[in-house]
């Protein structure tokens, strides 16, 4: 399946571009769509215990399954205001 | 009149004029004003900020109800500005605005208190010297 | 830049503007807008406001000197209308400047109930239905 | 000597205008002052106990001396804001 993978702020950085769209077997969860993705961009990895994870616009674990057409964003520590 | 956008263009006067309807009796307004001084002793020409849109729209939204139901029947306005917002520059304006004032300084601090906790928003802090960090937290 | 001023005329933004330079990091502003419900069910047409001018400006800038001291460093102004004041018009405006926002609401906070509760500065509630009454507290 | 009285708001509609002057003995005190205005204007003697006065600019007790060319300002319950 396709899942479209937004990146924000320190992250979108890592990954080069603001979006990446990447294909993953059938069953996969958020975590393969991270690991997929740090595979490509390993300075990632150092990440992944402050990126919160959002599954079409929802906060979502790392053990939630996806589906295809998914848009995940990762989302470093926030600082607005 | 819309009570929450992130914006590209400064935050002015007359962009707070037009929510002037959410007036009441105490009206609170919290500026937020990019400082040159970066806390840590270096000069900063400018906070680049990023977001993402739609989910911190929506943050504003959830903040704004969660004062309203607080603090007693209290309106609140969020107005973020994104891209460069040079030292001098407003970043973000919280308006609340409620018969009383004390419910109007207590949900314009909530608001911005948990705008910079939660919502998803981005900055980085661009120095005189040329350089740039990612700054987290308030 | 006068950071006390009593004025007869409407308190607008650009008034507000004047005063941009007290702008800080955190920049708190309380607007008192005049309420149509007098809060005992009868309809508020305008308020009257009468000052004693010269005690008030000095009351003003005490309370002003105050908060500079009880919440380190933060700078205030206030701006009060007097005469008629209709019904969602301004009658008073404080606005407090600090390089964190804490401190900020805290000051405006501060300014505006020692000015609620000093300041030599009197309102007459006139109604709709051609009636008025002086009002004391706040 | 002569003393200058200013009222405002309420006592100053009981007292019919702003500014009174009224001549009193030496030695008299802010609480002559105010008895001489609410002979005048009775109606005044209900608010005593809910005014202030200043005496040149100053908070003052009713206690307090007077001197020629003096100004009281009568000063009823406040409501700003």
């Amino acid at each position: 399946m396709r899942i479209r993978i937004l990146a924000f702020a320190a992250l979108r950085e890592l990954c080069h571009a603001p979006e990446h769209a990447i294909e993953l077997p059938a069953g996969a969860r958020v975590t393969d769509a991270w690991g997929a993705l740090a595979r490509e961009f390993p300075a990632l990895a150092a990440h992944r215990a402050s990126t919160r994870i959002a599954r079409n616009g929802q906060v979502a674990s790392f053990e939630e399954a996806l589906a295809d057409g998914d848009e995940l964003a990762l989302l470093p520590p926030v600082g607005g205001g | 009149m819309t009570l929450f956008r992130i914006v590209e263009e400064p935050i002015a006067p007359p962009m707070l004029d037009e929510i002037a309807g959410l007036r009441d009796g105490g009206t609170v307004t919290f500026l937020g004003i990019v400082r040159e001084d970066s806390g840590d002793g270096r000069r900063v020409r400018a906070l680049w900020y990023e977001a993402c849109e739609m989910m911190a729209l929506r943050e504003f939204e959830s903040i704004a109800d969660e004062a309203r139901h607080r603090f007693g029947g209290v309106r609140v306005a969020i107005i973020h500005r994104i891209g460069e917002v040079r030292a001098g520059e407003i970043s973000v304006a919280v308006l609340a605005a409620a018969a009383h004032r004390a419910a109007a300084f207590d949900a314009c601090r909530y608001a911005i208190d948990e705008l910079k906790r939660r919502a998803p928003i981005w900055k980085k802090e661009c120095y005189a010297d040329g350089s740039a960090q990612w700054r987290s937290g308030a």
